[in-house]
């Protein structure tokens, strides 16, 4: 297993002269930038920030899931530290992460623009999110807010004095933020695309991206709305959601999942687009079946509207309407594996190496499986009745959410680092990083499933002893995984100085991105570049007779 | 071991008494659930087996130093139309095996025992037919198909047996019920598996299942001396009801006797069941469905009657059928019934308990 | 450079619609506006809702296809507006499933 | 700006004849190709959001949807607190000022300044009215405690001092708070949206009459147009919704 493909000319690749991270220096220069790859950076750093609470608060549940009472800290304060726990790994952390930080870095390069549609708009995404993340932090500091991620009425609007408002507030800026985003993708794809950049030679990249967009738009403004009733609800004791005053507590139920359940597709399409990408790039093969990986994304984005109810089961819905979403939710499940097909078909006849990102993808592809599939116990209707609202699902949405999304995201920090920073980061290190996570997770969350098939709830801050040494193990895994977060959060920062310069092209990958300086130019294209092949074209690569690089400089 | 290290003995011995991996099966329905579950399992198992496989031999066959020249390929309309319609096929099987046993789950047989529970924050309150009150418990028999109807007083919560593999969520304001029916005696995990406020993992208990012989001694030793339906009389009475629902042709209030489960006509022209959710809605919100002849002049009675109170009172109004009445002589005749089939092989009360 | 932006962009042809358009809307809208109001004197049972729903999208359509210029934009733009009507009507209908269902064996 | 390459008419402007890039005129964002590019991304943009916007009106149609079907009576009662004539005049000066709006558009893509500004600050001037006459009829709902979470009441639906009303039972009187929450709740929202744009015209107000909008770049007036007209078409739904449809049981 040697390291990287041929890397053209690695010993004497320097760091080209001018770049968009030295084009101007000083805080102000960042804080008022227009320029999509410096936000992305500032994104990339901010969710970081979060990941790490949301991480610590992870790290407490553990801790006192260890033992079955709740010794470490009383019930209210468990309760509080999931409940943050999800709001700042899901709205601060799982939801932003691809799409604002590669994302917002690449998609303009890879469609061949020198920005994305609306500069400041990003910027301001930006700013709606570090308002929103402030006020959440806010909620954290008075005390704390213990909803579950959920929101459940009547629990949250009626029954409940914690910092409701300050949370729900929080989240309806942070979701403005992903309106933004996704309103600046759409934009971008559709009308910057550079000149022969046809919709079928985009990157699966910008594809994956393009629907995940979609689902921001459509579906996180009915997620404010909601909050906003929640909030007024709160504030001036209305029953819209309340049954002792003629409201419907289930209405809340639709309306949030309308936006939640399309939301944890916002949080595994970006994910998907990346692997696409890994797997293309280190088999050296276009994606099997390229327009089958695309039009799944598409579709995944507009069946992932239709089935919202499958979260609410046993919560006093029609019967009749519960098996309408079941059969749905089947459908929906179906274009996740013409992905997995394709991807797993695209290394046939490869040449195939395995370099860190890959093996992000690898684990992508497994852990991603595992959960999807449980998933589908949760879509089947006699099956839900037993396993909803236990630790199976919890099981299940980390499979999905971490070993599946924040693999990618690793995947792809990994893959677009050396774009990023022009620098590698430690190859050998970061291969065992990448195991250890794997195998952390596992130890982790596997034995949930079975904790959940036994019956033990979830948000239990006392569990019976029957169940304990499944926990223990699973607190066991989870100190393994924090160690394999803990490292690249160590040695990418030690490579911006020491890791060895990158050059343009370290993967030797088809993608407009590569084909530029790195880290690139503020405008990115000194000349708007013609696109002449189509996408994970590995012939036109090697074809190739000059290094039609544009470094400045 | 234990000559090596006492405490590490001790602690094993712990550990190991207090692993399960599997919970146990006492209701009808678990078989159901359980083979659904293992199907699904292995689903997963061979659609995992069989994608691990592509990637691992393709990873192994086709890796830089074996194949460093990749073959492009386009992409197959065969293998994309297989690989959509199978899974597709798959999926809907389980949707179908799904939906069958939810209606199972969901749709208790006509003949079953009523139990009422109560959620409240943070516990459960049972009301049995014959007015044995229980919080955190809940007692019953082998073999007899038993019918829980749930509603909250304040938020939601969910009703969990996971030895017997169902589950109901209790919402304020509407009664929902869930069906099962258990065979083995033993004492299980009651559980609130929807988060309810502070102390969710506190609102659990067990469920007593016993032989029909034990359950019998344990209803006779337990009652609080008057049925849910002679609580409701007495309720009836000292609220008022009766001021108006006395039966007599003059009354201002329709004749509640032999209405319930009959279908009423309504004013607006459209016709309701009189089932426990429409008694119930007739106390608290009369205005919702007038019944046709009558003036709309009953009070609401919301906020005024608990969630307790509303129960007796429903009980009471259908204590009031003949037909319902010699519904629960055939319940209690059931149980006996039940009892001589189990008598042989009476298992000890503690038989599948796990402490 | 010049001719490709002619390929991708030729449809950026921007129409100006001229004020007698936007005037007869206006007074179509008007209109409508007296005759929906007129109407909803007249008791007619469910046909009320149903005409002035029917009515309020009538001029609705006017706005969006002339005074919001969809009538002369392009395809991606129309597609746009059909994108955000079928969701909203996503949203009303899947719910309604289970509304309408809920308590079906029961009215 | 003053370059002779420019297009003279809006009808040419979106063409991009530009011989070369560096021609552009001064309002054309450096990262965009040419200014028709800019154009398309401009208006696709304001569309996408506004299908955000419908999306956040979406979720008060369907709770209001629901509540209706359940309540009718309680709606019809809610409804008929309305004052018609309020309401019919409000719609017919919003769709007034979607006019004058669609003018003060014309009047950019001509290039003609005073009557842009004219045709802008018309265009405050009916916000402003809509906006008065609502605040009366808020202050009407305040008098008669129909004000939900503030100073509510039921005794006017229970013993109607109106003879042609029919009275409510008080369980059925209590559900006329969510009519009126809703109420609020959605002419509020609009209200808001209202207030937004008014500030957003004063703004363009100050710089149209500096000449901002009519040397080509008619893309804020446009897309400020699209804006208004969808809070005009989100009115438009919400006046029979509130007070057309429920009059009668
Ligand atoms: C990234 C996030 C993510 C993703 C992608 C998914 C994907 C899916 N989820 Fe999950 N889900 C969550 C995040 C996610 N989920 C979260 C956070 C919750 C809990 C919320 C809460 O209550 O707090 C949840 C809860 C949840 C429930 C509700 C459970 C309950 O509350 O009772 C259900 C029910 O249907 C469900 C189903 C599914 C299905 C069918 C998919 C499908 O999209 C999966 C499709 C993928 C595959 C099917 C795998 C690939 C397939 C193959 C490789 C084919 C194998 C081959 C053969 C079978 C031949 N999920
Ligand atoms: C992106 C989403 C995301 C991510 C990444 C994670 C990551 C993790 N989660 Fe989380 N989780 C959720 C989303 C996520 N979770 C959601 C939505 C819920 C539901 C909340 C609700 O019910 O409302 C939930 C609930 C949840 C529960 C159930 C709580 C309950 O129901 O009672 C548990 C229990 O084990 C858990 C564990 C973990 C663990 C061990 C990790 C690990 O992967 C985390 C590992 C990471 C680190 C540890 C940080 C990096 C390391 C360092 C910075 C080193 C220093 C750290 C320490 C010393 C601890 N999570
Ligand atoms: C003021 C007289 C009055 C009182 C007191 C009263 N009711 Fe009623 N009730 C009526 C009338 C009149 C109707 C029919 C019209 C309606 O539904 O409002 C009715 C309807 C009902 C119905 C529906 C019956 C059907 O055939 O559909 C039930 C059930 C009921 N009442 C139970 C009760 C109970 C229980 C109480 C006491 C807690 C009570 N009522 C108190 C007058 C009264
Ligand atoms: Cu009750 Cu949880
Ligand atoms: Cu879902």
């Amino acid at each position: 297993m040697s390291t990287i493909v041929s890397l053209p000319d690695q010993s004497t690749a320097k760091l080209p002269a001018k770049s968009y991270l030295n084009q101007e220096y000083g805080l102000k220069s960042w804080l008022l930038t227009g320029d999509h790859k410096r936000i992305a950076m500032l994104y990339l750093f901010s969710i970081t920030f979060f990941f790490v609470i949301g991480g610590v608060l992870a790290g407490l549940i553990r801790l006192e899931l260890l033992t079955p009472p709740a010794d470490l800290m009383a019930t209210d304060t468990y309760n509080k530290v999931f409940s943050m726990h999800g709001i700042i790994m899901i709205f601060l952390f799982l939801v932003p992460s691809v799409p604002a930080t590669i994302g917002n870095f690449l998609i303009p390069l890879m469609v061949g623009a020198r920005d994305l549609a609306f500069p400041k708009i990003n910027l301001l995404s930006w700013y709606l999110y570090m308002g929103g993340g402030l006020l959440v932090l806010a909620t954290m500091v008075l005390g704390g807010v213990d909803t579950g991620w959920t929101f459940t009425t009547p629990l949250s609007t009626h029954y409940l004095n914690t910092h409701v408002v300050t949370a729900a507030m929080g989240i309806f800026l942070a979701g403005f933020s992903s309106i933004f985003t996704g309103l600046n993708f759409i934009v971008t794809i559709h009308r910057m695309r550079c000149p022969g950049m046809t919709w079928f030679r985009l990157p699966l990249f910008v594809w994956g991206h393009y629907a995940t967009s979609i689902i921001m738009i459509l579906g996180t403004p009915v997620l404010a709305i909601t909050l906003v009733l929640v909030a007024l609800e709160r504030t001036m004791n209305i029953g819209v959601f309340d049954p002792s005053k003629g409201g419907d507590p289930l209405l809340f139920q639709h309306l949030f999942w309308f936006y939640s359940h399309p939301a944890v597709y916002i949080m595994i399409l970006p994910g998907m687009a990346v692997i696409s990408e890994v797997i293309s790039t280190f088999s050296r093969k276009r994606v099997f079946g390229y327009t089958a990986v695309a039009f799944s994304s598409v579709a995944i984005a507009v069946f992932g509207f239709l089935v919202w109810e499958h979260h609410m089961f046993i919560m006093g819905v029609s019967q009749y309407s519960a098996l309408v979403f079941s059969l749905l939710t089947m459908l929906v499940a179906v274009p996740s594996a013409i992905k997995i097909f394709n991807w797993s078909m695209t290394l046939y006849k490869g040449s195939i190496t395995f370099e860190t990102p890959m093996l992000y993808a690898f684990g992508f592809i497994g852990l991603f499986t595992i959960g999807g599939l449980t998933g589908i116990f949760l879509a089947t209707l006699g099956m839900d009745v037993h396993l909803t609202e236990t630790y199976f699902i919890v099981a299940h949405f980390h499979f999905v959410m971490v070993g599946g999304m924040l693999m990618a995201y690793l995947a792809g920090v990994h893959f677009w680092w050396p774009k990023m920073t022009g620098r590698m980061y430690p190859e050998a290190i970061s291969k065992t990083a990448a195991v250890i996570t794997f195998i952390g997770f596992i130890v982790t969350f596997f034995p949930q499933f079975i904790l959940g098939y036994l019956g033990m709830p979830r948000r239990y801050a006392a569990y019976p002893a029957d169940f304990q040494v499944l926990n223990v193990f699973s607190t066991a895994g989870a100190s393994i995984l924090g160690i394999g977060y803990l490292l690249p959060m160590l040695y990418l920062p030690w490579s911006l100085k020491y890791g060895e310069i990158a050059g343009d092209n370290p993967w030797q990958a088809t993608g407009l991105e590569w084909q530029i300086q790195s880290p690139p130019l503020t405008e990115n294209f000194s000349e708007i570049p013609i696109m002449d092949h189509e996408a994970y074209d590995y012939e036109w690569l090697a074809n190739k007779t000059h290094h039609e690089v544009q470094t400045v400089g | 071991m234990s000559h090596i290290s006492p405490v590490l003995w001790e602690f094993l011995v712990h550990w190991l008494k207090n692993f399960a991996i599997f919970p146990p099966e006492a209701s009808t329905i678990a078989p159901y659930a359980d083979a659904l579950y293992f199907a699904l399992v292995g689903m997963t198992v061979t659609g995992l087996a069989l994608v691990m496989t592509m990637v691992l031999v393709f990873s192994i066959r086709y890796r830089k130093e074996r194949h460093p020249e990749a073959v492009q390929i386009e992409g197959s309309t065969l293998l994309e139309a297989t690989w959509t319609l199978i899974p597709l096929g798959i999926f809907l099987v389980f949707f179908v095996w799904g939906a069958l046993l939810y209606f199972r789950v969901f749709n208790p047989p006509p003949n079953s025992m009523n139990i009422y529970v109560v959620g409240k924050q943070w516990m459960w309150k049972v009301e049995h037919q014959g007015g044995q009150h229980e919080i955190n418990a809940l007692h019953i028999p082998t073999g007899v198909p038993i019918q829980v109807t749930l509603i909250s007083q304040d938020v939601f919560h969910s009703f969990s047996i996971p030895a017997f593999r169902v589950k109901r969520e209790a919402i304020p304001g509407r009664y929902t019920t869930v069906y099962f029916e258990a065979t083995t005696p033993g004492k299980y995990h009651l559980f609130c598996t929807q988060y309810c406020g502070t102390n969710h993992s506190a609102m659990i208990g067990w469920v007593y299942v016993m032989t029909p012989a034990d359950y019998s001694a344990w209803e006779a030793g337990n009652t609080s001396g008057a049925s849910l339906a002679q609580n409701g009389e007495r309720l009836f009475a000292s609220v008022g009801c009766n001021a108006c629902h006395n039966g007599s042709a003059t009354a201002r209030g329709p004749n509640l006797a032999n209405v319930y489960n009959t279908r009423i006509r309504l004013t607006d022209g459209s016709t309701a069941i009189a089932n426990e959710a429409y008694l119930r809605e007739a106390i608290l919100a009369p205005s919702m469905h007038v019944p046709a002849g009558y003036a709309q002049i009953m009070p609401t009675y919301q906020g005024q009657i608990s969630e307790d109170g509303l129960i007796d009172l429903v009980e009471y109004i259908k204590s009031l059928d003949s037909n319902y009445r010699i519904q629960q002589m055939l319940n209690k005749s059931q149980i006996s019934s039940a009892q001589a089939s189990t008598e042989g092989k009476t298992v000890p009360a503690q038989g599948a308990a796990k402490p | 450079m010049t001719e490709k932006t002619q390929s991708t962009h030729q449809d950026a042809e921007v129409h100006v619609v001229k004020p007698p358009v936007y005037l007869a809307i206006f007074f179509a809208l008007l209109v409508l506006t007296a005759l929906t109001t007129g109407i909803s004197f007249i008791d007619l049972g469910v046909f009320n809702a149903v005409i002035a729903l029917a009515i309020a999208c009538l001029k609705a359509s006017l706005v969006v296809l002339f005074f919001m210029h969809i009538h002369y934009s392009s395809r991606l733009l129309k597609l746009t507006v059909a994108a955000g009507l079928f969701t909203f009507m996503l949203l009303i209908s899947l719910t309604m499933t289970d509304y309408i269902s809920r308590a079906w064996g029961m009215f | 700006m003053d370059s002779p390459s420019i297009a003279t008419t809006p009808h040419e402007l979106g063409s991009s004849g530009l011989p070369h890039a560096h021609d552009h005129p001064a309002f054309m964002r450096h990262h965009f190709e040419d200014i028709g590019q800019q154009r398309e991304a401009a208006s696709f943009g304001m569309w996408v959001f506004l299908l955000t916007e419908i999306m956040f009106f979406g979720g008060l149609f369907c709770a209001y949807l629901i509540f209706r079907n359940w309540y009718h009576p309680a709606f019809v009662a809610g409804s008929n607190t309305l004052d018609i004539t309020l309401g019919t005049t409000n719609t017919a000066v919003l769709i007034g000022s979607s006019f004058t709006m669609a003018m003060a558009v014309y009047s950019a893509e001509m290039r003609r300044k005073g009557q842009l500004v004219l045709f802008l600050v018309l265009t405050i001037l009916l916000g402003g009215v809509f906006l008065g006459i609502k605040a009366v009829e808020y202050h009407q709902k305040y008098v008669d405690h129909h004000i939900p979470g503030m100073n509510f009441s039921i005794q006017e639906f229970v013993h109607p001092t109106n003879p042609k009303a029919i009275p409510l039972a008080p369980d059925m009187a209590e559900k006329t708070q969510l009519y009126f929450f809703l109420y609020f709740a959605m002419t509020g929202m609009h209200a808001l949206h209202m207030i937004i744009g008014i500030g957003l015209l004063l703004f363009m107000v100050a710089r149209a009459s500096r000449g901002a909008y009519t040397a080509g770049h008619v893309i804020p007036v446009e897309n400020f147009g699209l804006y208004w007209h969808f809070v005009d078409i989100v009115w438009i739904f919400l006046f029979p919704l509130l007070y057309l449809i429920s009059r009668y049981r």
